[in-house]
C-alpha cells in the first residue's frame, strides 16, 4: 500500500511536470519543470532501492546537467523566442505519429500481461531485506565486469567535454 | 566610429548589456551614476552621469559676499572641508593683496595635512570596502575619529569646519594642541603598519589592484589628472613643492611616485602620503611661530577689480579656485577646479576592458567625492 | 480501520524518526542560523575595534529574533516585471536543498538526524548542491541586471567548485572505503587518525571549495556588496530574502559537518585509541566549566544590572551543561551515556571551529575578482585535487599490496601534491606575467570568457 | 516494488511525452530537454528491471546512460551557444544552412 502511494507520487509529478514542460513557452518554466520531473524520476529510483542511481541522478543529471541549461537559457537571452510562434508546423502531424506510437506500445504492454509466469505484472523477484548494498555491489559490477564500457564512457565524456570546448570558444 | 563597431561586437554575437551602476550603488561612493556597457562581465565603456548632487556652488557666490561665501566650500569636499577653506582663504588673500601672519599659516598647515590623513583615510577604507576587505574601514575610522577631535577642539565643528577665515584665522590654537598633534601623530606611525600588515603584501589584495586602471603619465596630463593618480604614473608634480603656498616651504617632505600608474601604485602613493603628512606635522608642531593670528583685513571686503587663480595641492589633486571681482563686496565669478571632477574623466579610459569589478576598484582608486564633482 | 488510514498509520510507523527529525530541523535550525549570525556579528565587532549589536537584550542577544520579527513583518516586494511564481518558488528552493541535506548528518553517534542511508555522503552534498536551482532562479526572475548576474556568476562559480569539493572529498573516501556517515567515522577511529592527518592537502582543498560553494568572502562573489548590490538577492526583500540568508547559513553548517565527519574524526576525540590520552575526555566538561567560570567573573563588570543577570544566566547554563557532561563520567551506571554526550560536543565543536575559520577568513581578505576565482578553480584546485586522488589511490595500494608503512605512504602523497601545488602555482604566476606583460588591456580586450568553464 | 507494468507505463507516457516535444517544439533548448527525457524514460525501465532481476548490471547501464546524457547535453549546449552567436536564433526551423 505505502509503495504503492509513494509510486503514484511520483508517476504522477512526473507525468504531469513532463506535460508541462513540453508545453510551456518560456524556456526557463521548461527547465523548472523538467527538474522536477528528474527529482520525481529520483525518487522512482528510491523506491526501487537504486540509492546509488538515486543519487548519480541527483547530483549529476539534476544538479550538473539541468544546471548547464539554465545557465545556456541564461545565456542566450530569449526574450525574441517568448513573442513566437512555439510549436513547429508539424505539430498535428507529429502528435498523430505519437499517439500511434503509443497506441502500439500500450497495446504491445497490455497484451503481454496474459503470459502466465513472466507477464508485466511479474511480482518482485527478490525481496527487499535480502538485496546486496547498492553502491558495493554496483561498484564490484562496474569495476570488473563492465569496466571496458566504463573506461569507453570515459574517453566519451573527454570527447564531448573537448568538442564543447571547441564549440563554444569565441573564435577570433 | 570604427571603434564603436568593434566594441558592439559582443561574446555571443547579441546586443551588449547596458547596466546603470548607481546613482544608488553601494560603491559610486555618493550618487555618481555609471552606465556600464557590457559584454558578459567585461566593460565596453562607460558614462559617467554626474549632476545628482549638485547645488549651484560657484552661482552661490556671486550672491554672497567674500566672508559669507566660505562655508560654501566646506560643502564641497565634505570629507576634506580644511583644504577647500585653505585654497578659497588663499585665493581671496592674494586677491585683496594680504598675507595671513605666520603663526596663522603654520597652524593652516598642520591642519591641512591633518585633513589630508583624514580624508586618505576615508579613501583607504572605501576602497578596501570595495574590494572586499571589511575591516580596514572601521581601523581608518578609529584614527580618523582622533583627527576629527582635534578639529573639534579647535572650531567646535568636525566635518564642514570652517576653520580658516580670509586673512588668517579667527581662533587661537587651543592649549594642548601642539600636545594632541603629536600624540595622533606618534600614535598614527603603528596605525599605518596594521593598514600595511592587512592589505600590502596581500596575494589577493595585489592581484586586484596590480595592472587594474592603468594610465600612464602622458594619459594623466592629458587628461589634466592631479593629485596622486598623477604622482601614481610616474610625474613628480606637487603643488606643495611647485608653488609652496601655506608654510609648506619650511618643512622637509618627499613626494612619492609610483611607476606602474596601476590601481596599487596609488594605493602606495597614497600610503607613502599619509607617512610625509606626518612627518610634516610633526616638523611644524615642533615650531609654532607666536604672533597675532590675523592678519590686516577690513571688516568689508571689497577687493580690486580684477581676477585671480590660485590652485592647492588638496588631498585629491590640485584644487583651483578662479575668481573675478568686480570691486563690489560679492565675486563676480567664482570658478572652482575641482580634482575629483577632473580625475573622474580618466575613469572610461581605465576601465575599458576591465571586468565590473575592477571598475568599482577603479571608481574607489580615484577618490572621488560627488560633492566636489557635481558641487 | 479504513486502508488510507491503515496506511497512513503504517506509515507514520514505519518513518517517524524521519518525520521527527524533519520537523525538529525546520524549528531548530532558523533559531541556530539565526545565533551564528548573532555569533558572526559579534565576531567581526570584535576583530573591528567596536562592540556589535548590544540594543536587544544583553549583549544583543535578542537580536536575532528581532531581525525574524523585523524580516518577516517588512513589505514583501515583487518587481513588477518579475516572473512572479519562480520569484516566489526560488528562496524556497535554496532553503530546502540546505535544509533537506541536514538530514543524513550524524551529529554524534547518538544523534542521527534521520536515517544513516546508504549513499549518505554523496546524498548531503548532492542535495545541498541543489541549492543552485534557488539562486539561479531567482537571480533570473528578478529580471534585473544585477541579479542574473550574481546568478550566472553563482552558477560559474557553483560548477567549478564543486567539482575541486567533490575530488577533495574522494581522497577521503578512499580512505574511509565507505559511504555511510557513520562508518566513516569509525574508519577514523579503526585507523586511529583523523583523516586530515593523511590527506592534508584534500582537507586544504575541500575547505576552500565550501567557502566558495557557499558563497563566502573572499569567494562571495555572486551576492558581492560593492559590486553587484547583493548579486542575486538585489530584489528580494522581507521573508524571502530571510530564507536565502537562512539556506546560507544552514549550508554552512552541512559543509561544516560534511569536512567534520570526513577530516575532522567527527564525533572523536582527539587521540581517540591512545590510552593515556584518556584524560582528554574531562576536557568538555572541564571547558565549559571554564567557560562559565569566566562568565562569573565577567559578571560582575557589567555596567548595566540587566547584563550581569545575563552574565550568571550564562554561567549558570554552561554549568549545568558541564555537570551533564561531567556526571556519565563518574557515576557508573551512566557510562553508556558518554559516547553519546561528548560524542556531540566534539561534534558541535568542530563545526563551530570550521565556522569560525570561515568567518574569520572573511574578515580579514579582499575579495577576489571573478576571472581570477576561475582561475584558481580550475588551474590549481581541480587539477590539485586530481593528482591528490591519484596520490592516495596509489599510497593505498603501496600499503595494502607492498606492506608499506601507512604514515609513510601518506607523507609521500603529501610530498608528491605540494610539489604539484608549487609546479601549478608557478604555472599560474607566469602566465599571469606574461598576460600582464602582453598588452595594455584597454584596446585589445581580452577574448577569454570567463563564463566557459 | 510494484509490478513491473506501472513501471512500464510510466517510463512509456514519460517517452511519449519527450518524443512529442522533440518533434513538435521549436526552441532548440527545449528540445534537448525533452531528448534528456526520453533518456531518463529509458533509465527507469533499466532500474526496474535490474531491480526485478536482482541484477545491478542494469543500473550500471542506467548509470551510463546518465553519462551519455552529459556528454550529450555538453556537446548540443556547445552547439546552441556557437549558433547563437552567429544567427540569433535557437529555434530549429531557423537553422536552415548547412554551414556558417
Amino acid at each position: 500500500m505505502l509503495d504503492k502511494v509513494i509510486f503514484f507520487f511520483f508517476a504522477g509529478v512526473a507525468i504531469l511536470s513532463a506535460g508541462l514542460m513540453v508545453t510551456r513557452r518560456n524556456a526557463i518554466h521548461s527547465a523548472v519543470f523538467l527538474i522536477t520531473t528528474l527529482l520525481a524520476t529520483a525518487g522512482i529510483f528510491l523506491q526501487l532501492r537504486a540509492e546509488f542511481i538515486f543519487i548519480a541522478q541527483i547530483i549529476l543529471y539534476v544538479g550538473g546537467i539541468m544546471v548547464l541549461f539554465v545557465f545556456v537559457i541564461m545565456l542566450v537571452r530569449l526574450d525574441v523566442a517568448l513573442h513566437q510562434i512555439q510549436f513547429s508546423r508539424q505539430k498535428w502531424v507529429a502528435l498523430l505519429v505519437t499517439l500511434a506510437l503509443a497506441l502500439e506500445v500500450g497495446v504491445m504492454l497490455w497484451s503481454s500481461r496474459k503470459v502466465p509466469g513472466q507477464g508485466f505484472l511479474l511480482p518482485n523477484a527478490v525481496p527487499a531485506g535480502k538485496l546486496p548494498p547498492n553502491t558495493e555491489a554496483l561498484a564490484g559490477r562496474l569495476f570488473d565486469a563492465y569496466l571496458l564500457p566504463f573506461e569507453i564512457a570515459s574517453v566519451l565524456l573527454l570527447v564531448a567535454m573537448v568538442g564543447a570546448v571547441v564549440m563554444a570558444k569565441k573564435r577570433t | 566610429m570604427q571603434d564603436d563597431a568593434a566594441q558592439n561586437q559582443t561574446l555571443l554575437g547579441a546586443d551588449e548589456l547596458v547596466l546603470n551602476m548607481g546613482p544608488q550603488h553601494p560603491s559610486t561612493h555618493g550618487v555618481l551614476r555609471v552606465k556600464l556597457k557590457l559584454d558578459g562581465e567585461r566593460v565596453r565603456g562607460t558614462e559617467c552621469v554626474i549632476g545628482y548632487l549638485h547645488r549651484g556652488v560657484e552661482k552661490i557666490a556671486e550672491n554672497r559676499s567674500y566672508q559669507q561665501f566660505a562655508p560654501y566650500v566646506d560643502r564641497m569636499d565634505y570629507v576634506a572641508a580644511v583644504s577647500n577653506g585653505l585654497g578659497y582663504c588663499e585665493a581671496v588673500e592674494k586677491l585683496l593683496n594680504v598675507e595671513a601672519p605666520p603663526r596663522a599659516k603654520v597652524i593652516r598647515t598642520i591642519m591641512t595635512e591633518l585633513q589630508r590623513i583624514a580624508s586618505h583615510l576615508i579613501w583607504l577604507g572605501t576602497h578596501a570596502l570595495d574590494i572586499g576587505a571589511l575591516t580596514p574601514l572601521f581601523y581608518c575610522l578609529r584614527e580618523r575619529e582622533e583627527i576629527l577631535k582635534i578639529f573639534e577642539k579647535y572650531c567646535g565643528a568636525r566635518l564642514t569646519t570652517h576653520a580658516f577665515r580670509i586673512g588668517g584665522l579667527q581662533y587661537e590654537a587651543y592649549d594642548s594642541f601642539e600636545k594632541d598633534v603629536e600624540r595622533f601623530c606618534k600614535d598614527f606611525e603603528r596605525r599605518i603598519q596594521e593598514y600595511v600588515d592587512l592589505l600590502t603584501g596581500n596575494s589577493i589584495w595585489i592581484g586586484r589592484t596590480r595592472n587594474v586602471g592603468v594610465l600612464s603619465a602622458e594619459e594623466c596630463i592629458a587628461l589634466g589628472a592631479s593629485g596622486p593618480v598623477l604622482r601614481a604614473s610616474g610625474v613628480k608634480w606637487d603643488l606643495r613643492k611647485a608653488q609652496p603656498y601655506a608654510a609648506y616651504d619650511q618643512y622637509k617632505f618627499e613626494i612619492p611616485v609610483g611607476t606602474n600608474g596601476d590601481t596599487y601604485d596609488r594605493y602606495m602613493v597614497r600610503m607613502e602620503e599619509m607617512r610625509q603628512s606626518r612627518l610634516i606635522c610633526l616638523q611644524a608642531i615642533e615650531n609654532i611661530p607666536a604672533g597675532p593670528i590675523m592678519g590686516k583685513v577690513g571688516k568689508v571686503l571689497k577687493p580690486p577689480a580684477g581676477e585671480i587663480y590660485h590652485s592647492i595641492e588638496a588631498p585629491k589633486g590640485i584644487l583651483g579656485y578662479y575668481i573675478v571681482s568686480d570691486g563690489t563686496t560679492q565675486p563676480y565669478r567664482v570658478r572652482i577646479r575641482p580634482p575629483s571632477f577632473i580625475n573622474l574623466q580618466a575613469l572610461d579610459k581605465m576601465a575599458r576592458g576591465h571586468l565590473v569589478a575592477d571598475v568599482v576598484a577603479i571608481i574607489g582608486t580615484l577618490d572621488i567625492v560627488l560633492g566636489e564633482v557635481d558641487r | 480501520m479504513s486502508p488510507t488510514l491503515q496506511a497512513v498509520l503504517a506509515f507514520v510507523q514505519t518513518w517517524w524518526v524521519e518525520l521527527v527529525s524533519g520537523v525538529v530541523i525546520v524549528a531548530v535550525v532558523p533559531l541556530v542560523a539565526g545565533y551564528i549570525v548573532l555569533m558572526e556579528r559579534k565576531l567581526m565587532a570584535d576583530m573591528q575595534a567596536r562592540l556589535g549589536p548590544m540594543r536587544v537584550g544583553p549583549h544583543g542577544l535578542l537580536q536575532p529574533i528581532a531581525d525574524a520579527v523585523k524580516l518577516l513583518i517588512k513589505e514583501d516586494i515583487i518587481p513588477d516585471n518579475a516572473d512572479k511564481v519562480v520569484f516566489w518558488i526560488a528562496p524556497v528552493v535554496s532553503m530546502t536543498a540546505a535544509l533537506t541535506s541536514m538530514g543524513a548528518i550524524a551529529f554524534g553517534p547518538a544523534f542521527q538526524v534521520a536515517r544513516d542511508i546508504n549513499v549518505g555522503l554523496l546524498f548531503v552534498i548532492g542535495v545541498s548542491s541543489l541549492g543552485i536551482f534557488g539562486i539561479v532562479l531567482g537571480g533570473w526572475a528578478s529580471n534585473s541586471h544585477y541579479s542574473i548576474m550574481g546568478a550566472l556568476r553563482s552558477t560559474a562559480q557553483l560548477v567549478s567548485y564543486e567539482t575541486a569539493a567533490g575530488l577533495a572529498l574522494v581522497s577521503g573516501l578512499l580512505l574511509a572505503g565507505t559511504l555511510k556517515i557513520r562508518a566513516i567515522v569509525d574508519a577514523q577511529q579503526h585507523f586511529g587518525v583523523w583523516f586530515v592527518f593523511l590527506a592534508p592537502v584534500a582537507f586544504f582543498i575541500y575547505v576552500v571549495a565550501s567557502i566558495a560553494e557557499t558563497n563566502r568572502a573572499p569567494f562571495d562573489l555572486p551576492e558581492a556588496e560593492s559590486e553587484l548590490v547583493a548579486g542575486y538577492m538585489t530584489e528580494y526583500s522581507g521573508f524571502r530574502w530571510a530564507l536565502y540568508f537562512l539556506g546560507e547559513y544552514a549550508n554552512m553548517i552541512v559543509v561544516g559537518a560534511v569536512a567534520t565527519t570526513l577530516f575532522l574524526g567527527g564525533w572523536l576525540r582527539p587521540f581517540p585509541n591512545v590510552r593515556w590520552m584518556n584524560w582528554l575526555d574531562a576536557l568538555p566538561a572541564l571547558f565549559t566549566a571554564a567557560v562559565g567560570a569566566y562568565c562569573v567573573y565577567r559578571a560582575g563588570k557589567q555596567p548595566v544590572r540587566v547584563q550581569t543577570w545575563f552574565m550568571w544566566g550564562v554561567a549558570l547554563a554552561c554549568f549545568v551543561v558541564a555537570l551533564i557532561l561531567a556526571v556519565p563520567l563518574l557515576v557508573a551506571p551512566l557510562k553508556f551515556l558518554v559516547p553519546g554526550l561528548h560524542g556531540a560536543f566534539w561534534f558541535l565543536l568542530k563545526i563551530s571551529a570550521y565556522i569560525y575559520l570561515f568567518m574569520w577568513l572573511r574578515f580579514t581578505l579582499p575579495r577576489y575578482r571573478f576571472d581570477q576565482l576561475m582561475h584558481l578553480g580550475w588551474y590549481i584546485l581541480i587539477p590539485l585535487a586530481i593528482v591528490n586522488v591519484l596520490a592516495v589511490g596509489v599510497a593505498m595500494i603501496l600499503e595494502m599490496e607492498y606492506g608499506w608503512n601507512r604514515w609513510l605512504a601518506m607523507l609521500l602523497t603529501t610530498v608528491i601534491t605540494l610539489a604539484t601545488a608549487l609546479f601549478l602555482l608557478r604555472l599560474n604566476d607566469k602566465r599571469a606575467a606574461a598576460a600582464s606583460s602582453a598588452a595594455p588591456p584597454p584596446e585589445e580586450p581580452s577574448t577569454e570568457d570567463s563564463y566557459a568553464g | 516494488m510494484m509490478p513491473i507494468g506501472y513501471y512500464l507505463f510510466l517510463s512509456m507516457a514519460l517517452f511519449l511525452i519527450g518524443a512529442i516535444g522533440v518533434i513538435t517544439r521549436r526552441n532548440v533548448i527545449v528540445v534537448l530537454m525533452s531528448i534528456e527525457l526520453i533518456l531518463n524514460a529509458v533509465n527507469i525501465n533499466l532500474v526496474a528491471f535490474s531491480r526485478i532481476f536482482g541484477d545491478v548490471a542494469g543500473q550500471v547501464f542506467a548509470l551510463f546512460i546518465i553519462a551519455d546524457a552529459a556528454a550529450e547535453a555538453v556537446v548540443g549546449l556547445g552547439i546552441i551557444i556557437a549558433f547563437f552567436r552567429n544567427r540569433e536564433t535557437v529555434l530549429e526551423d531557423e537553422m536552415d544552412l548547412l554551414k556558417w
